[in-house]
């Protein structure tokens, strides 16, 4: 039998339940952040054993200096002409986000979500895998997509749910799909593309192919049981993925914390599964570049996942339905020690003389131009809530490959009953 | 009394239940601090602490886990689950553990927990903001489902359900959080403060779970409904003409039976109205229910109005929406047959 | 043709079926070198490889979401969820995922697999082991359901079900597996080898999916019921006398409706039998659209026999399951209103 | 743009797929299992940071040694009578299990799980905790039960569906609940009850209570989704809660690499998590006890949780339904490592000059008596399908708290039919 100890003289309990840093009207001091100097981290051989590099998980891989130098092991050594792209690219996801932002707050469509101050994570992201690498990207990784030079207004198309839209209004503006560019359907449930990718790099392992899967979640999204079974498959299977979390600090009103910021790093989790994981600043698109490189030679070569906590910073708000004035000090993104991902790569670029400060003006211009114009391209094809842009028998489309009678019985009820109520009917 | 919105009602109720009980703890995503996405815990964490009201890692089966094991402790936990579309990751912890505790234990553990939810469409929320999953759970016996029309009844009911020792799913109509909705999207919002059931105590006071009510009393139909679609139905009888009697069920499980058949049998005519996808949704029962019990006084089939059998799409959600154009051609129909 | 039994009929269509698709892939808990707990996927490992046919973790969420990203990539994977009772952790990547990824894609991406598992009771496996949760994937657009109740029909369907590009959840009756059983479970169990349905070609062929059969034609009453009940409705029918048409619906989604509303309207009464919980169970859908459908023909009300609201208890299992007297009772009531 | 690197030149990806070691048939060889000597592991003090010891969560904390002695700083020093006591309920579950098991056999009763080679997981960890500290077991730790002193009668009452079953026959043989002794209602979902426990756990510290939580899991149900929320809850908030994974290796048919142990142990989970992990020798009822003990040190001082791997070996089939000789080979109990849990504290206590193999002796005989004499006396309460032991209607009790009208009309139906048909009708 169990002993018999008096619990009388033991001291109570009591809960922990984290708090951020600061809340709105506060100073923002993020002095004891640890940053580590670029290029102090090392770079193991690409078929080094995931337990033989543990400590990446718990540091901060960084190539771009104070100096705007690329420094050190992980520098990826890009061409200026790479560099460039790499930095049109991330301006054109700022400009991109810029006008649909407005477009929403003007009524043209339902929802936008912005993916300000993490556009390395995606683009740089983009420029290290192959075309044919399959993405599947969480809501806020646009930058593939504009990496990978899809159509602006196509996206726009999209989120405006009008007639060229090619998903025929029927998903949530931002929840793309884009097959021609490896670019996975966005769900609105947070994490379930994880085992997905998982599941795709299984089959392309399987068969033999060369592709790879990408991944990407929000840190507050790594809760889900989605990512953890991901995890355990990748891990398993070896599978030929990269797991990107993106932690931006806040999941919509809740810091990091009430992911597990406080216990640990999220590259940590890597460790917990005996995969391989790098902690990385994801607002230095060379560390992003490289990271994604070296996970990508890793998965060619059999070695198996990787998995890559970006540090960066929601610089906006979550999404267009949200106010973070109401939960955070509007002074963190200024604050933010990793600064911003496009001025780094802007200053770096300056600093080998390869750029400067009125090209990058020039260039910001003719990007909000070439929004612009995508904007007055798209529009013509209509805005949301302007009209009925879809036949409204589509919706009884694509639910299933061939429409059940139950389907097509529903859909004759409703063309039905909008003649009879004089509306305007479809096809 | 005062007039509040449903989310002022929804808050109240909570805000009453922690004062009386300490044992009410509410916690979810972004719920603490913040208030909620929807703002209907707002206020709580700063009256009753952190330790009562707490914001929760994003995993839905985690947050209905942890409140089972509340409740077991002897909490009586009210977790939220940010949208209705966002229960299915919880539906192992709901259906096998929350809804089988007290049977499986044959009494010794119970789980005293009132999960509230967002649901519905008509705010542009594509098909992950606009499901309507409550049929689903009105199959898992040992579970309860309670949907509100109005704020006067979501206070009442979640005092009700809070109370309640069993597992109660709390689905809050958000198309009308705000105000009543009548289906005509093109016209302005109507505020909660020009409508009845905007009338609410700010004491507590409890509507017993399982009791429906009779929004409109009437001799040509009987029309069944609940949540948002009680002002939908509302606005197409006033503008018709038509004597309709109108249900506003308020729980599906338990089901008010007793007023659902003397209706029926009064009337002769039965229409079901749900926003959810119509294939085995809680229209399907209350039909097969209203069949068997009122076989003899039918006198037409019984008329589902409902949503499609698709995902709600996001650009034709008007379309979709279980709207006045198809509730009132359902009703001449019924009323012609 | 040869004589199999129902495990040895799901073997054969998926060995079929990895024959001549090289995208076909099977996994699941205990399914690669054991071949399953109930021993479906015996042999399987041995002939295709460990990279077709393999066990995986203990995560059903995770089994689902990796068979998406498989049959994104272009296979089209089988995989097992060991018994129905755990497809609930699953039911988001079923719900959400699966199910909506060719609509929310507008048909860019696809999930072509087709999930098995082994549903009902009557093996005394108490309520986590005899669920029948097919009910709610009904209420899943974009999904299908297929039950079969004989070797025959459970290998033809099983064969469509993994050539159909779409989700579709194929639940195998686990109580006839070795034997159709007709509800008397103080009898000895008969082997299938006695039973019509047990001869099974054994190459490629298929039943399409959304087609019914009657399995008994008559005049007096139209039972429509699946799996298991058919043979527990056959039983009775046989013992009692009565002129009994019984349906079997093979797939629930999409369901044959023509052959249904065909017999009622001849015979102007309908009984549906399943083992189900009763509330908000396929059955509710069934009467409901067989009142609207064939309302004036109809003599009597629609008649449910089935599981009772309560979870499957492990010492009443005999009391819980449909069984022959209650559906005898049944069958007198209904001749007689 | 990405770079349009051409992957004519990649080779093709393989997959992996996990495979044991030994399959039936096959000659059983442990020897390159690594096993530390005992007394090696170094004791951190309880109120140590977790990252201050990620080095135990890739050991194997042991106590007792080859010599039979409990050596080092784990040695939870205890008397002589506690380790008799112990002892006696690690016989006495096995003892039980053999009786029960036979029960199934002889056909009393539909199900049997056994513990066999596991039994000190369970009991040493009811030893060291305190009797009112609450247990979210899985279905194979009926050990915490047999340690707490609980009625055998009682369980073979639940286990033969009887009469007296206080689960009043509903659940599955096995699944007990028993309150007054803090031990939870077993599920038939694996790893529900670990958000479960961290929930209870939680509101104990919420309520300043000083009572703490244990769960249980098997290796193979850490894939599961519940154990990563129960793992992320646990560490967000501190909770005090110390869950435990026991790795017997085997997860029915499915051997402990499907689950992740080819990458990593168990125990690493924890490190992902940046909670405390320890991985121990699970035959050895010391380590058990004292990794508890300091486990429970940790939760009663807000130190958080604690994750325990027990590293172990499933010497028996699964469950009545299963023939292990069918996918491993049957050489493996037999030639496993860490030997037997009752043997070596039995040699212990020997060693120590406390015990005898006469008294061994004589205790199994007095245990399998103590057992057969409670089968007897369960049995008057009779046994599965031997009569129908509940009143039908207890049928459609405690669904709700109340029974609403729609079960108590089905209850009447139920009665109606019964009667119609002359069969035996409850109460
Ligand atoms: C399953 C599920 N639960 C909840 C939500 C609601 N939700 C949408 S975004 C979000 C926060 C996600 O935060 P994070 O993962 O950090 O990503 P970020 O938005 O920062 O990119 C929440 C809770 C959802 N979409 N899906
Ligand atoms: C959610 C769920 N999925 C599947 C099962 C079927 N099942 C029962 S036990 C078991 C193996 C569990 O192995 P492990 O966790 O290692 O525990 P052990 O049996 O070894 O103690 C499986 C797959 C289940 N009970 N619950
Ligand atoms: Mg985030
Ligand atoms: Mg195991």
């Amino acid at each position: 039998m169990p002993v018999d100890r008096p619990n009388a003289n033991l001291r109570p309990l009591s809960l922990h339940v984290p708090e951020p840093k600061f809340r709105p009207g506060d100073t923002v001091d993020f002095s004891d952040l640890a940053v580590p100097p670029a290029g102090a981290a090392p770079r193991p051989a690409s078929d080094a054993a995931p337990d033989s590099f543990r400590d990446l998980a718990y540091g901060l891989v960084r190539v771009l200096g104070e100096d705007n130098r690329a420094v050190g092991a992980w520098d990826p050594k890009l061409s200026p002409d790479r560099l460039r792209a790499m930095l049109r690219a991330m301006a054109l996801t700022r400009a991109f986000d810029e006008r649909m932002y407005r477009a929403q707050r003007q009524g043209k469509t339902s929802f936008y979500m912005k993916s300000t101050g993490e556009e390395a994570v995606a683009v740089a992201a983009a420029f290290a895998l192959l075309p044919d690498d399959m993405c599947f990207p969480s809501y806020r990784q646009q930058g593939l997509l504009i990496a990978r030079d899809w159509s602006l207004v196509d996206m726009m198309n999209q989120i405006y749910s009008n007639r060229a839209d090619r998903l025929h209004g029927k998903q949530l503006p931002i929840m793309y799909s884009v097959r021609e560019k490896s670019f996975f359907s966005i769900s609105g449930n947070l994490a379930t593309q994880y085992p997905q990718a998982v599941g795709w790099a299984m089959a392309s392992a399987a068969r033999g192919d060369t592709r790879i899967a990408a991944t990407w979640c929000g840190e507050g999204s790594t809760a889900e049981g989605d990512f953890h079974s991901a995890c355990t498959f990748a891990s398993v299977y070896r599978a030929p993925v990269i797991l990107n979390v993106v932690n931006n600090q806040w999941a919509i009103s809740s810091f990091s914390g009430f992911a597990g910021a406080e216990a640990t790093t999220f590259a940590a989790r890597a460790v917990g599964y005996g995969i391989a994981g790098l902690r990385i600043d994801g607002n230095d698109a060379l560390a992003v570049y490289a990271a994604t490189e070296w996970a990508a030679e890793r998965a060619r070569t059999n070695q198996g996942p990787t998995l890559i906590e970006h540090f960066t910073y929601r610089a906006e708000g979550h999404s267009t339905s949200d106010d973070p004035s109401q939960y955070r000090s509007a002074h963190e993104a200024a604050e933010w020690p990793l600064g911003d991902p496009i001025k780094r790569l802007k200053d770096h670029l300056i600093a080998l003389g390869e750029w400067d400060e009125e090209r990058q003006a020039a260039m910001d211009l003719e990007l909000a131009e070439t929004v612009k114009a995508a904007a007055r391209e798209a529009e013509k094809n209509g805005v949301l809530g302007h009209g009925l842009h879809q036949p409204l028998e589509t919706m009884f489309e694509e639910v299933f490959e061939d429409m059940p009678w139950h389907l097509a019985e529903q859909r004759q009820e409703m063309l039905d009953e909008a003649k009879a109520a004089g509306l305007e009917i479809g096809r | 009394m005062t007039r509040m919105n449903m989310i002022q009602a929804i808050n109240s109720a909570m805000e009453v239940m922690m004062a009386r009980d300490p044992a009410v703890v509410v916690l979810g995503e972004d719920v603490g601090y913040f208030g909620g996405v929807f703002r209907a815990t707002a206020g709580l964490q700063k009256k009753f602490g952190k330790t009562r009201v707490f914001d929760t890692p994003i995993t839905e089966c985690g947050i209905i886990g942890v409140a089972i094991g509340m409740g077991a402790y002897g909490l009586r936990p009210v977790p939220e689950i940010q949208f209705a579309d966002y229960i299915y990751p919880a539906l192992d912890q709901l259906a096998s553990e929350a809804a089988r505790l007290r049977y499986r234990s044959a009494g010794e553990f119970t789980a005293p927990i009132t999960i509230r939810s967002p649901f519905g469409g008509g705010i542009f929320g594509g098909q992950t903001h606009s499901q309507s999953p409550e049929g689903i759970f009105t199959h898992v016996s040992g579970i309860k489902t309670v949907i509100p029309s109005n704020p006067y009844d979501a206070k009442g009911l979640l005092i009700a359900a809070i109370e309640d020792n069993d597992p109660t799913l709390f689905f809050e109509p958000k198309r009308i959080y705000n105000g009543p909705f009548d289906g005509h999207y093109d016209h302005p919002v109507q505020p909660w403060a020009k409508h009845d059931g905007s009338e609410v105590p700010e004491e507590y006071y409890r509507i017993p779970l399982g009791t429906a009510k009779v929004v409109r009393a009437g001799e040509a139909v009987t029309i069944l409904a609940y949540g948002t679609m009680i002002h939908v139905v509302s606005g197409v009888v006033a503008a018709s003409g038509v004597d309709a009697e109108i249900i506003d069920l308020r729980t599906l499980i338990p089901l008010d039976i007793d007023t659902i058949t003397a209706s029926v049998e009064k009337t002769g005519r039965c229409m079901i109205v749900h926003e959810a996808t119509r294939t085995s949704g809680f229209g399907a029962e209350l039909a097969a229910q209203v069949q068997e019990r009122c076989f003899h006084s039918l006198e037409a089939p019984i008329e589902r109005v409902t949503g499609y059998d698709t995902p709600y799409p996001h650009s034709l959600e008007w379309a979709y929406f279980p709207g006045p154009v198809r509730i009132g051609e359902a009703l001449k129909k019924i009323l012609k047959d």
